[in-house]
């Protein structure tokens, strides 16, 4: 069973599957996970959907590296990162971050970890597409730059 | 000596190409952004000293004083803002 | 749409069914789940089911309470606490939280804040029943108290 | 007055009972604590002083200076072990 995976690709995730997955291990207690959505405000107002772009080769690179850094510092059972690209509509799910242990702590503080490296390291960009039709590019916010660097 | 360069996102755009292969006698980063500044236009505004943007050689980030050689992949991009 | 709702009760739960559920407010942009689960190594080896006991009433009052505090400290869409009670098999999961915001730092701290509750306040017992058939009621730990008490 | 008694986990186990009516004269939970612990046994051992133990008058945790009201709902139990 593949314990720690980094997939990034268009597909859409069952985050409730995956969880059932890897809550199977007879040693995981706690099994965390985020799912970030597209929402409605962002820069701007009343976004339709998300273009959501990356740099195939580096980001998958980075991402199996973050993932390997989080076992260094928790006492992991696994990781699951699943980071969509492509156009996604309001309401759907963007990415999916799952980590197991055998205790609560572990889990909660790793899953918050690679999320800070998500928002504020790997190569993905968002650009809002509006009801109207215009789209932006989301400039890069100072609150996430500062969530990534509590870890350092 | 050749180095392929790769933009995204906003710099994608601004230089309306997401790739191209350029023949430079740049030893640094800081001197290959140099070189691409002096196309004027988007290039200077957007390459400019004090503008946010970040460069990747062979997939790493990496500051202007990372040294180059043939064969390099350069990407240049502004900060991420994925999750 | 109930989006503040505790639940306690023997019923399993379908983990991804509520996430998909609570993501559909389009204000929501960070879904944060966690699930616990019966693991193999308890305060005893070799667990092969946990007895969940609780005090009905003051139970749901309790985790009522500690909902509209997270509410009162985070910015929150949503809050789902789902506890089963009764005998739960090695591998089951126990309990469900998932918490909703626009961002993931709220999301993040009150999940894992109701979560300190649930494992150090909240009136809920278990005793682990051993591969043998062998039973004995867990004792409280230390480094759960302590978890409880950051938040005070 | 009348109490309801409520006994869980490994309490309920040591007391033989989940629950009982206890017409008693006490009128702070310390007292009625201190009277139950003139039964023995099982009693006296789990309520002694310097046990860890929970009392919840009404749904409420409390401590020992809680005063008690004709049909209070008493409840004591181990610390909790949920999640």
């Amino acid at each position: 069973m593949d314990t720690f995976t980094v997939r990034v690709d268009a597909a859409a995730f069952d985050a409730g599957q995956e969880i059932a997955r890897l809550s199977a291990d007879p040693g995981v207690g706690a099994v965390v996970s985020f799912v970030g959505v597209v929402r409605r405000h962002g820069d701007g107002d009343d976004i339709a959907a998300l273009e959501l772009e990356h740099y195939p080769g580096m980001t998958e690179k980075s991402l199996a590296a973050i993932v390997a850094e989080a076992r260094q510092r928790w006492p992991l059972s696994a990781v699951l990162i699943h980071h969509r690209v492509g156009r996604l509509a309001l309401g759907e799910p963007i990415v999916l971050v799952v980590t197991t242990s055998a205790h609560r702590a572990a889990a909660f503080a790793a899953c918050e970890f690679l999320m800070d490296y998500l928002k504020t390291r790997a190569p993905f960009w968002k650009k809002e597409i509006g009801d109207d039709g215009r789209s932006h590019w989301v400039e890069a916010k100072a609150s996430d730059e500062g969530a990534a660097g509590r870890w350092q | 000596m050749k180095l392929n360069l790769l933009y995204f996102a906003r710099l994608k755009d601004a230089f309306g190409r997401d790739s191209e292969t350029l023949d430079s006698e740049a030893t640094t980063v800081g001197a290959l952004l140099a070189e691409l500044r002096t196309r004027g236009d988007a290039w200077t505004e957007e390459l400019a000293e004090g503008r946010v943007f970040r460069v990747a050689l062979n997939q790493e980030l990496v500051t202007p004083d990372a040294m180059l050689s043939a064969g390099d992949e350069v990407a240049i991009f502004p900060p991420v803002t994925g999750g």
